[in-house]
């Protein structure tokens, strides 16, 4: 475990913490994602388990975060980087993990974040004729969305 | 006359009657093996009623809506040709040679009708269908040739007579009749030769755009094409009958059979189909056919 | 598994299969064949609508938003609409939201709440799929709550006092108050519901209060808390706490400590200095309040809030009244009085004490002072019983003993006790009888007891005091009613003659206490403290006067909803007026209202203005 | 016949598992690409969760992935209780893994007979359906519901096992055993099964590490990847089971491998039951629902669902109601980094049977 | 046959479709997970002549198998319209009835019949088997007595569910 943490450390520009046992969270700035992912990989962290977003909305930021899985040390390390909201643009790390190339096509709809080097982001995916803001971000508000958009069977006794 | 008007209507019906029974009595033995009770046995009756009652708010053009007239036509004109019980009106030399043909109306009606509702599933549906009618037609060529030799005749009513009192050419031409009962199991498009219909693959093929009357028809059709087959092979092989009991008999011991495979085989892929239909059934039959020629 | 087997592939072994031909189907041929639906089986709710406080947590907790609280009237079957600590409104559950998570029936306070086996129903009609679930719907139960496995927090946390023998020692505080972790995880426990805000006289925003505490903002807590009470930290001490007989924890499990939650609260915060109600501009009319008592008290913080210049006139050394010279040391620590009162005073309110209105100010001279007069003298003076042999010296008043040992520092006792009455007061006076003969006797062959009509299933006085006396060695006699004090040769009380008590109640629920005559007994002590009750004195206001103050049938002051009594000008609370249950936060709360009134009252809005 | 031309497979067509559509360009017979479009059944509950109570997000977990609902549960209450630092009681855990499991074979049960369905072979389809609502009934005893169980919560799960149930499901594990023999006589041992599936959609072992495979795709490429073993959770440390590997990589190896891990799981849950603690509390404590404020952090808890490594991402801002939550689900990868690779050089007739091999659920993939 | 008034003829052709109901093998929601254990051999739904049909022409009955996403709802539109008279729409569960546990949602729509006509509901979230199989019984009672008419209602009030579905579909 510690060897493998050690590894870690020697990647330029990132900052390691351990979790647990089996958890670690690598956490770098923007550009240096695409070149730790790479590194990472290296090391032996062959699988991407899932890659998202988190709206920081109060720190003005996306954080991304990337989980990767090694089967040879059984350890998930969770690389992790923040990005500004506005005009937020992401590079793809589609070269490095295929499946990455479909959770960006997902962020890049839920939380309008451009991929570069992505060719499906902004395309429509999960969502069709979608005109408001992108879903997953913090602020749009989902009831008022429904409430608008579509109608409610009201029963009598409303609240008391 | 009288008579021949009277066979005129009453053969069709007959041969209703049985295509629709095996319809009805095999939804009732697929269900005990698939461990359930299934439907009512007249449930057929009641499908095809409704859906002739159902309304019609599509239309593809006129071939679209010919498509299943020209099929059960072709059924019902096949039916003229294949005696039961000494029923046997439209007889003369080489009935066997165009009966083959007249058989063959059915898939090419329901290929223009469906290739006219223009959608790919469909036209994939009637691909596979002539496809596979192309696989089976040569062993069932041969097999037909090889019991032609055999009697020295095409005329299925002599072919019938000679086999009476149990000399059935499934004694005399095993491989030929095992090949026949290969070839009539695959024109009924029974699992695993389904390819046609596969709901999985092409989401019922022809009958994608069909609903309502015409799919009505084309249920009545398959009571048609159901008998048509099973009674060539029984005519063919287990000597026909001299009353419709027991050719009704007859049929339904070959229905039986197929039944059994039908329930437990998974489907072939359509090249799959006609390298199979190609390979062994046609080997086989070749080497009836030689048998029958060197004796 | 031997993969081997599964490579070859067999054409033969598949027509096996077709012996289920032969076989009978497993097939259940519903609605022909049913099968047992599971005993935990989650459908169709049930509710027994007589059961339901209608508190609304079922609504609180719904994922789905599925339920809405229906009005007693749209039910579909009576139900008793003013039970005591209930909503007059029942779940009214919407299937087209339900996920039948059962999260509902988990959080039910009451277990009222049942899901049934029954999850069988159609209609063609979209509107038909709302209804208040009852028993009558004749559905079987299903899935029920669990008391081992309950997201309700059904335990209190224990509050830690001192040890029996510990505290009689001495007049300190007994209850130690709540840790922090402690009073975090008390206020976990409260759901919001707040059915306790109707228990509570002064409506005291229960929920938000408890909601601050657990959030760790103990200023929002008490600034929640001073909008309906002035006095939250005594409160916080020695309420009746009437909003935990209403807690909907009750039924299932403990209330909350909603007392001694906000008792930590005010206890973590040095004064209230930030958390205030902000006063209005000064408007220049002044008020008068007659008794420093919390009705008073709180109508003089209210009043100044307004901006109105207020005046307490008290007669005793120090406002508070009851609070001040009734409630023992060991319940109300006399700093905590200090904070509070202070706060008070901070609000620019002018306490006059030592003042006796009737005799050092005239009552006249106060109307014509002032723009208004509100009289909160409270009952200060002892009620007696007329025993045959009270008028000995030794036969004391409750009101009097405990203002001798909490004001003026009695300490002496005799060594056996007798203390008439079951209420708060009478426990209050033997537990402080049993502490002084601790101190002066070290408890060596001592005795307290204390005689009641009252059975213990209807003792007024609460659990928790008659446990706390319990364990300091008070000895109960429940349902004996006192005859006459024995006295012996040489004057000496001997002691007290009980008889036996048929019942207290009639046919009508009076009281009209009924006595078997032939069952007597003694009680030996030599010293009785009579504590029955207690009335007010309204000689300091004049004949004229007195003759329009109108009193109600049960002889209480006579006010309207604001307070006012039928003299103009004049309002009433605390506890000579009708609306009072006789305890601090009754009084206070009436104080309140008479603050509205005053300040409607000043703004010419009286009834009669 | 160079004319390539274009078909959609659903949403509306048998061949599809579930409400998906994919768009497939043919020439001829031969798949030339193939493009999922997903969203059908696009909820947003990721952002509902966010919207919710930690207890009220119960009801919607389970309802991520409809076959196997349980694993949601398990990982939404692992993530919780990682973030709360909780220790769930002994009998809980054997609890979670006997219903893990039994979700497990009752999911391979159904996808069993979708598989056979797809190849047209209807009979089992009927009998493994039939079969595993047995399993469903046994789960409506435990919960009250025959698919949404919401059973596992966090700290547990809901209700102790009724008295009588451990017997019940021996029972079920014994019928299911005796069951296999014929399923293996009409479908795992028919030579047209072998004869359709060996050799289709090869995914390699290099391909599938490549590609970020999980579950029955890596293992049937000869990786032995899982969960249970490598992470383990619940009750899985104390139990003693095998993991499946085959090396082909085909059509025929994921399935079989599937038909392994329904043995084996049968083979667990009897284990689970003999280890299990008799006695014993089921749950831990947990705070007031509307008070239950979870401390601030992220976490990443993940199981071994029927389709490979199931995972749930959560983040806590310390209030009531998770930050974020997000939900990897196998499918996601199968679908579109996978099968959308492999269908290409397939023909139409197998493009159906290869979606269901390779399990894509279009549930896990909407959200 | 001339014998026979309208009314008869009607409720013999009633009598038939209801013995022959035919359902769209169409998943639109979770609710589907209920269908296969009544479709196959434990419920064997085949008993009252229902049979899942392959194509919206084929088929009689559309299930509406709880949630609807605006993606789906279009699709769902199209295969309605498609499928030819008589025609019947079973709603499946809460969420065809005021969005059930999705109620908050932006994708899925709140109430199925203000888009197409549904002809009966069904309670539960997801409903039973033995609740599936009574909803085919009722609504056979409903086809019987001439009360299952959503395919004439939305002939008669095509604008209004036009005007609908174009609102959230856009």
């Amino acid at each position: 475990m510690m060897d493998i943490v050690d590894k870690i450390k020697g990647i330029e520009g990132v900052k390691v913490t351990v979790q647990r046992e089996n958890r670690i969270f690598v956490d770098v700035s923007e550009d240096k994602v695409i070149s730790t992912l790479y590194n990472m990989k290296l090391i032996g962290f062959h699988q991407l388990s899932v890659q998202n977003v988190i709206d920081r909305i109060k720190d003005n930021k996306f954080e991304i975060f990337y989980v990767l899985y090694s089967r040879e040390y059984k350890i998930n390390a969770i690389v992790r980087t923040w990005i500004d909201r506005e005009n937020p643009v992401i590079k793809t790390a589609d070269k490095i993990y295929p499946s990455a190339h479909t959770w960006e096509r997902e962020i890049s709809e839920m939380f309008g974040i451009k991929v570069d080097g992505n060719e499906d982001s902004g395309k429509p995916f999960i969502l069709e004729n979608w005109k408001d803001l992108p879903p997953m971000r913090k602020d749009f508000d989902s009831v008022k969305y429904s409430s608008e958009h579509f109608v409610f069977r009201h029963s009598e006794g409303e609240n008391e | 006359m009288v008579k021949m008007i009277l066979i005129a209507i009453v053969a069709p019906l007959l041969a209703f009657s049985i295509g629709l029974s095996f319809m009805m009595i095999k939804r009732k033995v697929v269900a005990r093996i698939q461990r359930r009770y299934g439907p009512t046995i007249i449930q057929p009756i009641f499908d095809i009623m409704k859906l002739l009652l159902k309304e019609d708010n599509i239309s593809h053009g006129v071939i679209f809506s010919l498509g299943p007239i020209i099929a059960i036509a072709g059924s019902i004109l096949s039916v003229f040709f294949i005696p039961i019980a000494g029923l046997n009106m439209l007889t003369g030399s080489g009935d066997l040679i165009a009966l083959l043909y007249i058989m063959a109306i059915g898939s090419l009606g329901m290929a223009l009708g469906a290739g006219d509702s223009a959608n790919p599933n469909a036209s994939i549906g009637i691909s596979r269908a002539l496809t596979l009618m192309f696989g089976y037609d040569l062993p069932l060529v041969i097999i037909v040739i090889s019991v032609a030799l055999q009697y020295h005749t095409t005329d299925l009513s002599a072919i019938v007579a000679a086999q009476a009192n149990g000399h059935w050419a499934l004694w005399s031409l095993p491989l030929s009749a095992i090949v026949g009962f290969v070839v009539t199991y695959g024109a009924l498009g029974e699992h695993p030769f389904d390819i046609i219909t596969a709901p999985h693959e092409v989401a019922t093929g022809p009958m994608v755009e069909y609903g309502g009357k015409h799919l009505g028809f084309l249920m009545i059709n398959h009571a048609f094409h159901l008998y048509v087959e099973i009674a060539l092979f029984v005519d063919l092989f287990l000597g026909g009958a001299s009353n419709i009991f027991i050719f009704y008999i007859k049929m339904f011991a070959v229905f039986f059979i197929m039944m059994m495979f039908d329930e437990v085989l998974p489907r072939f892929k359509i090249d799959d189909a006609v390298r199979f239909f190609w390979k062994w059934p046609t080997v086989v039959a070749l080497i009836s056919l030689i048998i029958v020629l060197v004796k | 598994m031997n993969i081997k087997e599964y490579e070859k592939g067999s054409f033969l072994k598949p027509l096996t299969s077709v012996k289920y031909l032969f076989k009978k189907p497993h097939t259940l041929r519903y609605p022909k064949e049913t099968k047992p639906v599971a005993d935990r089986f989650r459908g169709l709710h049930i509710n027994d609508v007589d059961k339901c406080i209608g508190c609304g947590n079922c609504r609180d907790i719904c994922p789905c938003a599925a339920i809405t609280m229906e009005k007693a009237s749209k039910i579909g079957r009576p139900i008793e609409i003013d039970k005591k600590g209930a909503n007059p409104v029942r779940p009214k559950i919407d299937y087209g939201r339900c996920s039948f998570c059962a999260l509902c029936v988990e959080m039910c306070p009451t277990g009222s709440l049942k899901m049934s086996k029954d999850l069988i129903y159609t209609s063609p009609d979209a509107e038909a799929f709302a209804w208040v679930p009852l028993e009558e719907q004749g559905r079987e139960p299903g899935f029920i709550q669990d008391n081992e496995i309950t997201p309700l927090m059904l335990e209190a946390q224990e509050m830690e006092e001192l040890e029996p023998e510990v505290r009689k020692r001495s007049f300190e505080e007994m209850i130690l108050g709540f840790s922090e972790e402690q009073a975090r995880k008390e206020a976990m426990r409260c759901l919001g519901c707040g059915i306790c805000m109707q228990g509570c006289p002064a409506h005291m925003k229960i929920p938000e209060y408890i909601q601050a505490i657990f959030d760790g903002d103990h200023k929002k807590s008490v600034k929640y808390m001073l909008e309906d009470n002035v006095l939250p930290g005594i409160c916080g001490r020695i309420c009746t706490h009437r909003c935990q007989d209403d807690c909907v924890y009750q039924y299932r499990g403990a209330p909350i400590h909603i007392m001694w939650l906000k008792r930590y609260a005010t206890d973590q915060l040095e004064d209230y200095k930030d958390v205030n109600i902000e006063k209005m501009p000064a408007t220049g009319k002044k008020v008068a309040i007659i008794g420093g008592g919390p009705s008073g008290l709180s109508a003089a913080y209210h009043l100044s809030t307004m901006g109105h210049s207020v005046t307490i006139f008290e007669q005793k050394n120090r406002a508070g009244g009851a609070l001040a010279t009734g409630i023992p040391l060991y319940r109300l620590p006399i700093y905590e009085l200090d904070k509070e009162i202070g706060n008070i005073e901070s609000m620019g309110v002018e306490i006059k004490t030592n003042v006796k209105v009737g005799e050092d100010v005239k009552f006249e001279d106060l109307l014509k002072e002032f723009d208004a007069v509100y009289i909160g003298i409270g009952l200060s003076y002892g009620r007696s019983i007329n025993l045959k042999g009270e008028e000995h010296p030794d036969v004391v008043q409750a009101i009097d003993f405990l203002r001798q040992v909490k004001v003026e520092g009695r300490r002496d006792i005799t060594k056996h006790v007798i203390v008439i009455g079951g209420g708060n007061v009478a426990m209050d006076v033997a537990r402080t009888v049993a502490r002084l003969q601790e101190i002066n006797y070290q408890s060596k062959d001592t005795t307290v007891e204390t005689v009641s009509l009252e059975d213990w299933d209807i003792m007024p006085a609460s659990q928790e005091e008659i446990d706390g006396a319990l364990e300091e060695g008070v000895i109960f006699n429940p349902a004996w009613g006192p005859n006459q004090v024995i006295f012996n040769e040489d004057g000496s009380i001997k002691g007290l003659e009980v008889k036996k008590v048929k019942y207290v109640f009639d046919e009508n629920h009076r009281f009209n206490p009924a006595f078997y005559e032939d069952q007597k007994k003694i009680i030996y002590g030599d010293y009785i403290i009579e504590s029955v009750g207690q009335m007010y004195n309204f000689s300091f206001i004049p004949k004229e006067l007195m003759e329009q103050l109108k009193f109600t049938p049960r002889r209480k002051v006579w006010v309207d909803e604001y307070g006012e009594t039928s003299i103009p000008g004049v309002f009433a609370g605390g506890d000579i007026v009708e609306t009072s249950k006789g305890d601090a936060i009754s009084a206070i709360a009436n104080g309140h209202r008479a603050a509205i009134g005053i300040d409607r009252f000043l703004h010419g809005k009286s009834r009669r203005g | 016949m160079s004319k390539s031309y274009e078909l959609f497979i659903g949403p509306n067509h048998p061949g599809i598992p579930g409400n998906f559509s994919l768009k497939i360009e043919l020439e001829g017979d031969t798949v030339i690409s193939a493009k999922g479009d997903p969203g059908y059944l696009h909820r947003a509950f990721e952002k509902a969760m966010e919207g919710r109570y930690y207890i009220q997000n119960l009801a919607l977990i389970p309802r991520i992935c409809v076959p196997e609902p349980d694993i949601n549960e398990a990982a939404y209450a692992m993530a919780v209780e990682d973030l709360m630092g909780v220790e769930i009681p002994e009998r809980a855990k054997y609890i979670r893994t006997i219903v893990l499991e039994l979700a497990r074979a009752a999911n391979y049960t159904f996808w069993m007979g979708g598989f056979a369905g797809t190849l047209g072979l209807y009979t089992l389809a009927q009998w493994s359906f039939g079969d595993r609502d047995y399993a469903l009934d046994l789960f409506a005893e435990i919960c009250g519901a025959r698919v949404y169980h919401m059973y596992i919560w966090p700290g547990g799960v809901r209700r102790d096992l009724p008295p009588g149930w451990e017997d019940k499901l021996l029972g079920y594990v014994k019928y299911m055993k005796e069951r296999l023999i014929d399923y293996d006589n009409i479908f795992f041992k028919n030579v047209m099964f072998k004869y359709r599936t060996k050799g289709i959609a090869v995914v390699t072992k290099e391909q599938a590490i490549e590609w970020g495979a999980t579950g029955p795709i890596l293992k049937a490429a000869g990786v032995a990847q899982d969960v249970r073993k490598d992470d383990p959770y619940a009750a899985y440390e104390y139990l003693d089971f095998e993991i499946p590997t085959l090396t082909d990589g085909d059509s025929w190896s994921r399935a079989m491998i599937r038909r392994w891990e329904l043995e084996n799981s049968l083979n667990i849950i009897e284990q689970a039951v003999k280890k299990m603690p008799k006695k014993g509390p089921v749950w831990e404590k947990m705070p007031n629902p509307l008070k239950w404020y979870v401390p601030e952090g992220e976490t990443y808890a993940k199981v071994e669902s029927a389709r490979g490594e199931h995972g749930f991402y959560m983040v806590s801002d310390g209030t009531g109601k998770p930050y974020r939550v997000a939900v990897r689900g196998a499918s996601h990868t199968h679908m579109f980094t996978i099968a959308e690779k492999v269908l290409i050089g397939q023909r139409l007739a197998d493009v159906s049977h290869i979606l269901v091999s390779l399990d894509v659920c279009p549930p896990e993939i909407d959200r | 046959m001339e014998k026979m008034t309208e009314e008869q003829v009607k409720s013999i052709a009633n009598m038939l479709r209801k013995r022959s109901l035919w359902m769209i093998h169409y998943c639109t929601g979770c609710g589907a997970m209920e269908l296969p254990p009544t479709m196959t051999s434990r419920y064997d739904m085949e008993r009252f002549g229902l049979a899942p049909y392959v194509t919206s022409r084929q088929a009689d009955i559309l299930l509406i198998t709880g949630y609807l996403n605006v993606k789906t709802l279009r699709r769902v539109i199209t295969v309605y319209e498609q499928m030819l008279d008589p025609k019947y729409v079973i709603g499946f569960g809460s969420c065809t009835l005021n969005g059930g546990v999705y109620w908050d949602s932006y994708a899925v729509i709140k109430q199925l019949d203000r888009y197409i006509p549904a002809d009966l509901y069904i309670a539960g979230c997801m409903p039973r088997p033995e609740a599936v199989i009574s909803a085919f019984r009722h609504l056979m009672e409903l086809i019987d007595s001439g009360k299952a008419d959503g395919y004439k209602r939305y002939k008669r009030n095509l604008a209004y569910y036009k005007e609908n579905q174009r609102k959230v579909l856009g």
